[in-house]
C-alpha cells in the first residue's frame, strides 16, 4: 500500500480546514484515494486545530499516525505533533511563526511580495508543500482554479512565490487513478438523501450535524430543496412531518442532544405512520460532553428513543460512499413503508472526507408506498395485509386526510377500542416484518478483510476504514452490520460463520454494539473500546488487535 | 367532495354546555359557506393539539392532522410551507400554545406564516381535569395549586402584538357571530392570523357570568394603529377586573414565510442530476 | 380464598371513582384486603367510567371478571358489564335510569326525601349496596365519617335512605382483619419519596402520573414539600435539577411522550452527575396513544433514553406496598450514587387502589452522599475510589460549587483533554458498577407462588397481582424482577433454577422483559402479550396460561 | 472564601475583541465589590446556557452550573426555589434564552422569580459558527441562510415588558460603566431582572461600528411608567436603523415567585412522622 500523509496545524480562525481540503484535492489530483480527519476543539479563535490529510492507492477510510509531511501554521503545531514525526518527515512551516523547523515560508514577505492579504497566507504555506512533495505547478492550478471561490490569482501568486522557494525533499509519486470527488460524510448524507427524492431538510444547528444544515442553504436553490432552521429541535421534527403530510419528502439532522428533543415526535411518527427521515451524528456524550468530538455511544438510544412500540430503519454507514447509498435506502424505506429511518453518523464521519468513486456509486431501487385509488372514503390507516395503507395528501379530490396521535381507527379518528386498538398494533408492527423481509435483499451486514479468517474484528459505522486496515494487516475478517434495526440476525449469523474468536472495536464505553447481538445470542470474545472523542487510529488499534490474536 | 356532511358521525364527548360546541358550530357554518362559494374543502387542512379543543379534529370531516400537545403551529407551519394552496387552520389550547407550546406560537407571529389560529382559551387544563394554565387569573385554585397560583396570568394579545403578529383578535364563544367574523377575518387575511377565544369550560372555569356583561364589541377603533391595539389590549389583563374587548385588535400587511421560504421544487430526475452535476465541482 | 366482586358504573361525572373508594372502604371496614380498578375514557363528561372493586381473604392486586355485585347508575353499565354477571350477581341501580334490573333504588325520591342535592345520589346507590351485601349500618356510619368531607350527615341520611328500602339478598362475611389504609399506587409512590426525604416535587399534568402531582399539591404542607406545576416537562427536569444543587431531594413525575421531553436533561443528570428520582407511569402508546389506560411498553425507552452512558437505576413496584418501599430506595439511591433513579409505574398501578398492611412496610436503610469535609478547594467530581464525589451545595462556606454538562475535571471545569475524559467518564461509570453491587443485597427479583414449580411465569410491575393468582390456581413460579437496572442477572438466575417452561406475561407488543433477559442468555420458552390497554385479568391469563402448560 | 481571586486560572478561548470580556470584567468587579462589601461569594450562583457566551462559568471562580442549550432559566430559578439565600445570576445566549429555550423566559418574567438574567445578545449563534438568531435584523446572512433571513427579528425588551417583567434594561459592551450599573442594579432588584446586553461578536457580527453612533443612555425617563418603557423600546425594532436607547427601560415592584411558593422544610423524621398520620386518614 503506497501511503502519503500530511498534517496541518494551526489555530481556530486560520483556515485551518479549508487548507487541509486544498491539500486532499492536490493528493487527489496527482492519483491518490482520500481520508481527511479535522481535529478542532469548541471555540472559534486560538486553541489549536489540525487536519490529517492521508492519500493511499486504495480506498482508506482513516488516518495513520506517522506524518510525510508537517505543516506548521504555528510552533504549537511542531510541539503537538512531534510524536507523529520520523527522521523522514518533511516539515513546511511558516517561518514568521514557527523558528527552525523544517523548510520554513517567511509568509508575511512572501504576501508582502506580491500584494496579497494576510488571509492568503495558507497558500504560501500549500505553495511549499507542493514544491516539497514534487507535484507540477500546472496541479496546484488546476486545483485552485476549481477550489477557491475567491480570488484564485492571486492566491496562485502567493503559491508560486512560497512554491519558488523551496526544494523537493520528500518527493511523492503519482498515481494512477483520475480524481474522485471529495466529499465529506455528510455532503454524502445529504446527496444521498436527495437522491431519494427530499424535498424538505429541517435542522437546528448542533455539530457534528450541522455542516449538513449548511451545505444544504447553500446549495438549496442548485437541488430544489426548502431548508428551514426554525426556533428548536422540537419544531425541526414536527415540521418535517408537516411536510410529510403533504406528501413532501423530509430529513432531519442533530446530534443526541437535539435528537432528545426530537423523542416526543419520533413516537408521534411511529403512531401516526408518517415517513421522516433522520440524520443523527453522535458526539462524545453524555450531554453536551465534547461536542466537536467523535463517539458511537448512542446507538441503544436510538434504537429505542420515544414511547411506545413502532418499526424504525437504522443504518450506519461506514463511508462517504456508503453514506451516499444508505442515506437513499433511508429515504426510500421511509416511504415505502411510513416509518422514522435513520441514518446513524458520527463527527468522523460526518466531518470526514472520502473519495468517491463515481462508478462506485450503486442506486438502489426508489421506494415508495402505494397511492390511494381515488374512491372516497379515504382511509388513511386501512388495515391492509402488509399493514401499509396507501397514501392520499390534502388537496387530492375527496380525500379526507386523517394524521393521529391518538389510538385510532382505519379512518384516522380516535378510538379507545380495545379489539381496534390491538388491531392497529398489529398492523404497524407488521409493518415492521415487512421490513426486515426488505431488508434482507440488502447488503446489511459488511464482510471484508479476510473473509475466511477465524477471528474477526465485529465494529459498526465509522470505524470501518480503521477496522479494514487492521484486519488486512493482521489477515483478520471485518464483521460490520450496516443496518442495526432491523436486526440482520441471519444476515450476521452467516457473516461470523467459523469465526471462533470475536472482537468487538466500539467508540463507546459499554460495547453496545456487543450487547445488541448479545440479545440475538452472539456474543463477542474481547472488546477493544475508546472513548476519549477520538477515533481509533490504526497503530493504536493494531497493538491492541495484537495483544488479543497472539 | 361537494356537499360534504360537514359534522363526522364520531361522537361527541364534550360536556353539556362547553365552548366548544360553538367553535365547532362556527367553522361549520364557515365551511359550509366555503363550499356553497364553489371552493373545495379539499384545500383546508385542520391541525390541533391534545386536549378538550383538540377533538374537533375527529369531529370536522376535512383533513385533519391531531399532534401532541403543544405543537400545533410547527406542525401547520410546515404544511403552509410544504402545500401553498392549502387553507391552513389551527385550533389549539391555551396549554397548548401558551404553555407547552408558546415558543412556537411567538415564533409562528415573528415569521408571519399565512395561517389562521383559534385558541380555545377556556383558561384551564381541561382534558387533564383543571389544572391552571397562563392565562388563568391569580389565585385560581386546581388541581395542582389548591391554595390559589402564585403567577399572574399574561396577555396572550399583548403578547402577540409584542411578536410582530399581523392579525390579533379576541372573540367569546357566547357571541357566535363575532366569533365567525372573525375567524372568516383570519382565514382571508394573508399571514398569521391569532385569534383569542375565551372559551367557556363549563366544567372546570365557568365563567359565562363573569365574562357576559363584561364584554364589548370594539367599534371606532383603528386597527392599523399599533398604539390603539396596545391600549386596548391592556384594557383587561386577564386577571383583574374590568371591561373586555373583543373584535380586531390590530391588522396589517406584511410578506409571508411561505412566499420567501419555499423553493421550488424539481422533478426526481433532475434532482438526480444535479447531484451528478454536484459531484463534478468536487473533485 | 374469599372474595367478593363489585363493580359500580356510571358516566364520566358522576363521581364513579369516589363512589368506588367508598364501596372500597365498606369492604376494608368489614376485614377484606381491597383492590380497586378503575377505568374511563379520556373525557369529561358523559361516556362510560367504572370501577371494579374486590375485596379478599389474602392480599390482592387484580380484579377477577365474575361479579357479586354490579352498582349500575345508568342503563349502560348494566349493558356493557352483562358479561361478568351470574345468576349469583346482585344488581343494584339507579331505578330513575335503569329499569328493571335487580334492586332498584328511586335516587331522585330517596333524595327528594331528605333534601339532599343531585350530586349525593351516589351515597343511595352505596347505602343500597350495603344492606344488599349485609354490611351492618354502623360500619357505613363509620366510613361515611371518615371518608366523606363534606356533608357526612346528609349523605348519611341519603344512604340510609336506600339501606332501608332494600333487602339483604346476597350477604357477604365478615373478614377478620382490621381495616388498612387503601393507597393507590401514586399515593404509595409518593409517601415513599417522602419517606425518602423529598423536599420538592415537579411535574406538569399527564395521565397517569398526575394524580400523584394533585396529591402533593393537597398535602405539601403537611408534607413540608414545595411543589412546582411549571410550562413543560423540559422546565420540570431542570427545576428538578436546580433544586437538587441546592441539596434538596427533588423529584418528577411524567407519562411516556412528557419524558420524552425529559430526556436531554437525563443525560445532562448523567453528565453533571445530579441526584434526581423521576416516576414514569405507563400508558399505551405510542404517541398520545390511549391516555388513560395501561402498557407496559417503555422499558426499553427508559432503559436506554438520554444521550451517552451513565448509570441508572429502574425499579418496577408490583403494587402499593412495594412503591412505597421503592420509592424510599430509589430516592436513597440517588443520593448515594448521584444517579438518576427511576419508579416506573403503568396506569394500573399509579390509579389502582391497594390494602397496604402497616406492619408490612419495611423501612430501607437512608442513602445518601459523603459530605465533603471543607477543605478547600471543593473538587465536586473527586475522582475517589468508588466514583462517589463527596458533595458540597452552593453557600457552603469556601466551596465553590460547579455543576457541568460538558466533559469536565475534577472541579467541575470544561475539558477536551482526552486522558481526562476517558479517566471521568470511567469514575461516572465506576457508580454503576457500585449501585449493581449495592443492590444485590436489597430483593431486586421477587419469586412467589410455587417455588417449586418447573414451569415460571416471567413478568414485572403491575401484573404482579395477575400472575400471583394464575400461579397459586396452576401451581406455578412468579419470577418477577422489580429492579430493571441495573439487570439483577445473578438474581435471576438463580430465581429460575430448575425452570423448564418460561412464559413472559407482558403488557405490550414485544415482550420487552424478555427481551431484556435475553441479553443474558435468559430466554423466555413462551410469550402471552396483551396491548389493548387493558390489564390482564386472572379468567383470560387462566385460559392462555393452560394451553401453555399442557 | 474571602479575597478569593475571582477568575479562574482556566485558559480564555473567547476571539480577540469578544464583547464576551466586558462583561466577565463587569462581573468580577462587582463581585470583587461585593466580596468588599463583607458579604461572602459563597452565595453567589451564576447559571449558564451552552455558547461562547457561557465559557464565563469556567472563567469565574463562584458557584456556577454550566447547563445545556436554552435551558438556563429553569434551573436558576429553582436554585432560588431550593436556596432562597442566594444570589442568582444567569449568563444566557440570545439562542438560548430567545430561541431554544423562549418559553421559560417569558415565564421566568411572568413568575417575577428573584434572579437576574443577563443575556449576551450578539445577536447570532456564536458557539456553532454564526447562525441567525431572533435577534438578527431582517436579511441576515448566516451559514443557514446564506442568502439572507426571511423573518424579522422580536424585540426581546418589548416581549420582556408584554410578558410582565419588573426589571427591563438594556447594556452595550462597549459601555462598560452602564453595563456594571445595570447588572447592580438588577442583582439589587427584589424580582426578575431582564438585561438584555448588546454583545459584541467580533467574529460573526462585529457591528460596533453600527452600535456606537447610534446608542444613548436613557435620562429623563419615567422608568415606573409601562407606557414610556414600550415607546422607548419600540424606537429601535432590532432591524430597522435608529438611534438605540440604553439603561433601565422599566421597574416595578410585585411579589416574587420564591416568596410565594417556597414551603418550609422538615426534618425528616417530622416527614416521616407525617407519612404515618397520614397513613391512618386513609384506612
Ligand atoms: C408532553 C405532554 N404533556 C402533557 C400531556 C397531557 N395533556 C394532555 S391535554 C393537556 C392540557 C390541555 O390543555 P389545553 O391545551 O388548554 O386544552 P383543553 O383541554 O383545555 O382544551 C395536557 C397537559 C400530554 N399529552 N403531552
Ligand atoms: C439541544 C441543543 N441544540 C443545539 C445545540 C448546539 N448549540 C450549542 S451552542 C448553540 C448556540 C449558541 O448560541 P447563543 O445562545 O446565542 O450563544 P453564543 O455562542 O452566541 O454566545 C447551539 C445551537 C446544543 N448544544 N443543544
Ligand atoms: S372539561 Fe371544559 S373544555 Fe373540556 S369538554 Fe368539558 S366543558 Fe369543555
Ligand atoms: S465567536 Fe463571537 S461571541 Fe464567540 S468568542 Fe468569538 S467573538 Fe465572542
Ligand atoms: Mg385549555
Ligand atoms: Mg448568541
Amino acid at each position: 500500500m503506497k501511503n502519503v500523509s500530511v498534517l496541518i496545524g494551526g489555530k481556530a480562525g486560520d483556515g485551518i480546514n479549508s487548507a487541509g481540503a486544498l491539500v486532499a484535492q492536490l493528493l487527489n489530483h496527482i492519483g491518490y484515494h482520500i481520508y481527511l480527519y479535522f481535529d478542532y476543539p469548541s471555540l472559534i479563535r486560538g486553541g489549536h486545530n489540525f487536519a490529517i490529510i492521508r492519500g493511499s492507492d486504495e480506498s482508506i477510510g482513516t488516518c495513520w499516525k506517522t506524518l510525510d509531511f508537517l505543516l506548521a501554521l504555528n510552533s504549537e503545531t511542531v510541539e503537538k505533533h512531534r510524536d507523529k514525526c520520523t527522521n523522514e518527515t518533511a516539515i513546511i512551516s511558516n517561518a514568521d511563526q514557527v523558528k527552525s523547523a523544517g523548510q520554513g515560508i517567511p509568509v508575511k514577505a512572501v504576501l508582502a511580495g506580491v500584494n496579497a492579504p494576510a488571509i492568503m497566507g495558507n497558500s504560501a504555506i500549500i505553495g511549499g508543500f507542493a514544491r516539497t512533495a514534487g507535484i507540477e505547478w500546472n496541479v496546484v492550478e488546476d486545483v485552485f482554479k476549481k477550489h477557491i471561490p475567491k480570488g484564485v490569482d492571486l492566491n496562485l501568486k502567493v503559491a508560486k512565490a512560497a512554491y519558488d522557494q523551496l526544494e523537493t525533499v520528500h518527493p511523492v509519486s503519482r498515481g494512477i487513478k483520475p480524481p474522485y470527488p471529495l466529499l465529506t460524510g455528510n455532503e454524502a448524507i445529504g446527496l444521498g438523501m436527495v437522491n431519494g427524492g427530499l424535498d424538505a431538510y429541517v435542522s437546528y444547528p448542533m455539530t457534528p450535524s450541522s455542516s449538513l444544515l449548511h451545505f444544504f442553504a447553500e446549495e438549496k436553490e442548485k437541488l430544489g430543496i426548502t431548508v428551514v432552521h426554525p426556533e428548536s429541535e422540537i419544531a425541526v421534527i414536527l415540521m418535517a412531518l408537516g411536510f410529510a403530510y403533504t406528501g413532501k419528502r423530509s430529513a432531519v439532522g442533530t446530534s443526541g442532544g437535539g435528537f432528545c428533543l426530537m423523542t416526543e415526535s419520533l413516537s408521534l411518527a411511529g403512531m401516526a405512520e408518517m415517513p421522516l427521515t433522520l440524520l443523527v451524528s453522535q458526539r462524545t456524550g453524555p450531554s453536551t460532553g465534547l461536542p466537536t468530538y467523535t463517539g458511537q455511544s448512542d446507538l441503544h438510544f436510538v434504537l429505542n428513543a420515544g414511547q411506545g412500540e413502532y418499526p424504525r430503519l437504522i443504518v450506519a454507514p461506514g463511508d462517504a460512499r456508503e453514506a451516499l447509498y444508505w442515506s437513499e435506502v433511508a429515504m426510500n424505506m421511509a416511504w415505502k413503508f411510513q416509518i422514522p429511518a435513520f441514518i446513524l453518523s458520527d463527527k468522523t464521519l460526518s466531518e470526514g472526507t472520502y473519495s468517491v468513486d463515481p462508478a462506485a456509486i450503486s442506486e438502489p431501487e426508489r421506494g415508495d408506498s402505494p397511492r390511494w385509488a381515488g374512491t372516497a372514503p379515504y382511509l388513511r390507516y386501512a388495515d391492509v395485509p402488509g399493514g401499509v395503507s396507501p397514501l392520499a395528501f390534502p388537496g387530492m379530490k375527496d380525500a379526507v386526510v386523517r394524521a393521529n396521535s391518538y389510538a385510532h381507527d382505519e379512518a384516522g379518528i380516535t378510538t379507545e377500542d380495545a379489539p381496534t386498538v390491538t388491531r392497529m398494533t398489529d398492523k404497524r408492527l407488521r409493518k415492521g416484518g415487512m421490513l426486515a423481509d426488505e431488508m434482507r435483499g440488502y447488503p446489511g451486514v459488511s464482510v471484508s478483510g479476510i473473509p475466511g479468517s477465524s477471528t474477526a474484528l465485529f465494529c459498526w459505522g465509522s470505524t470501518k476504514g480503521v477496522c479494514n486496515e487492521i484486519a488486512a494487516l493482521l489477515g483478520l475478517r471485518v464483521v460490520r452490520p450496516v443496518v442495526l434495526s432491523p436486526f440482520p440476525v441471519d444476515q450476521l449469523k452467516e457473516a461470523i460463520t467459523g469465526v471462533r474468536k470475536l472482537i468487538s472495536v466500539e467508540e463507546n464505553a459499554t460495547a453496545q454494539l456487543a450487547a445488541l447481538a448479545e440479545r440475538y445470542g452472539i456474543v463477542a470474545d474481547e472488546k477493544i473500546l475508546r472513548y476519549d472523542g477520538r477515533p481509533f487510529l490504526p497503530d493504536d488499534l493494531l497493538v491492541k488487535v495484537k495483544e488479543m490474536v497472539v | 367532495m361537494t356537499g360534504r356532511q360537514i359534522i363526522t358521525d364520531t361522537q361527541n364527548t364534550w360536556c353539556p354546555g362547553c365552548g366548544n360546541f360553538a367553535i365547532q358550530h362556527t367553522l361549520k357554518n364557515i365551511l359550509t359557506e366555503i363550499e356553497q362559494s364553489g371552493k373545495s374543502l379539499d384545500d383546508v387542512v385542520l391541525v390541533t393539539g391534545i386536549g378538550c379543543h383538540a377533538k374537533i379534529a375527529d369531529y370536522l370531516n376535512i383533513n385533519t392532522f391531531y399532534s401532541i400537545h403543544g405543537r400545533t403551529l410547527p406542525v401547520a407551519t410546515a404544511i403552509k410551507l410544504g402545500n401553498p394552496h392549502l387553507t391552513v387552520i389551527c385550533c389549539s389550547g391555551d396549554g397548548d400554545s401558551y404553555a407547552e407550546g408558546l415558543d412556537h406560537l411567538i415564533f409562528a407571529a415573528k415569521r408571519n406564516i399565512d395561517i389562521t389560529l383559534i385558541v380555545h382559551n377556556n383558561r384551564v387544563y381541561g382534558l387533564t381535569t383543571g389544572q391552571y394554565t397562563p392565562t388563568s387569573p391569580l389565585g385560581f385554585k386546581g388541581k395542582s395549586t389548591p391554595s390559589g397560583t402564585a403567577e399572574y396570568p399574561f396577555n396572550p394579545v399583548e403578547l402577540m402584538l409584542a411578536s410582530g403578529a399581523t392579525y390579533v383578535a379576541r372573540g367569546y364563544t357566547k357571541n357566535m357571530e363575532l366569533l365567525k367574523n372573525l375567524i372568516k377575518e383570519g382565514m382571508a387575511h394573508r399571514g398569521f392570523a391569532f385569534i383569542d377565544v375565551l372559551q367557556i369550560c363549563a366544567t372546570f372555569f365557568p365563567v359565562a357570568d363573569y365574562y357576559t356583561p363584561r364584554v364589548y364589541e370594539l367599534s371606532d377603533h383603528d386597527r392599523s394603529s399599533f398604539e390603539a391595539a396596545c391600549i386596548k389590549a391592556r384594557e383587561w389583563d386577564y386577571s383583574r377586573d374590568s371591561l373586555i374587548a373583543l373584535g380586531t385588535f390590530f391588522q396589517r400587511s406584511l410578506p409571508c414565510f411561505d412566499d420567501t421560504m419555499a423553493v421550488k421544487g424539481m422533478e426526481q430526475k433532475d434532482r438526480r442530476q444535479a447531484v451528478r452535476d454536484l459531484l463534478l465541482t468536487k473533485s
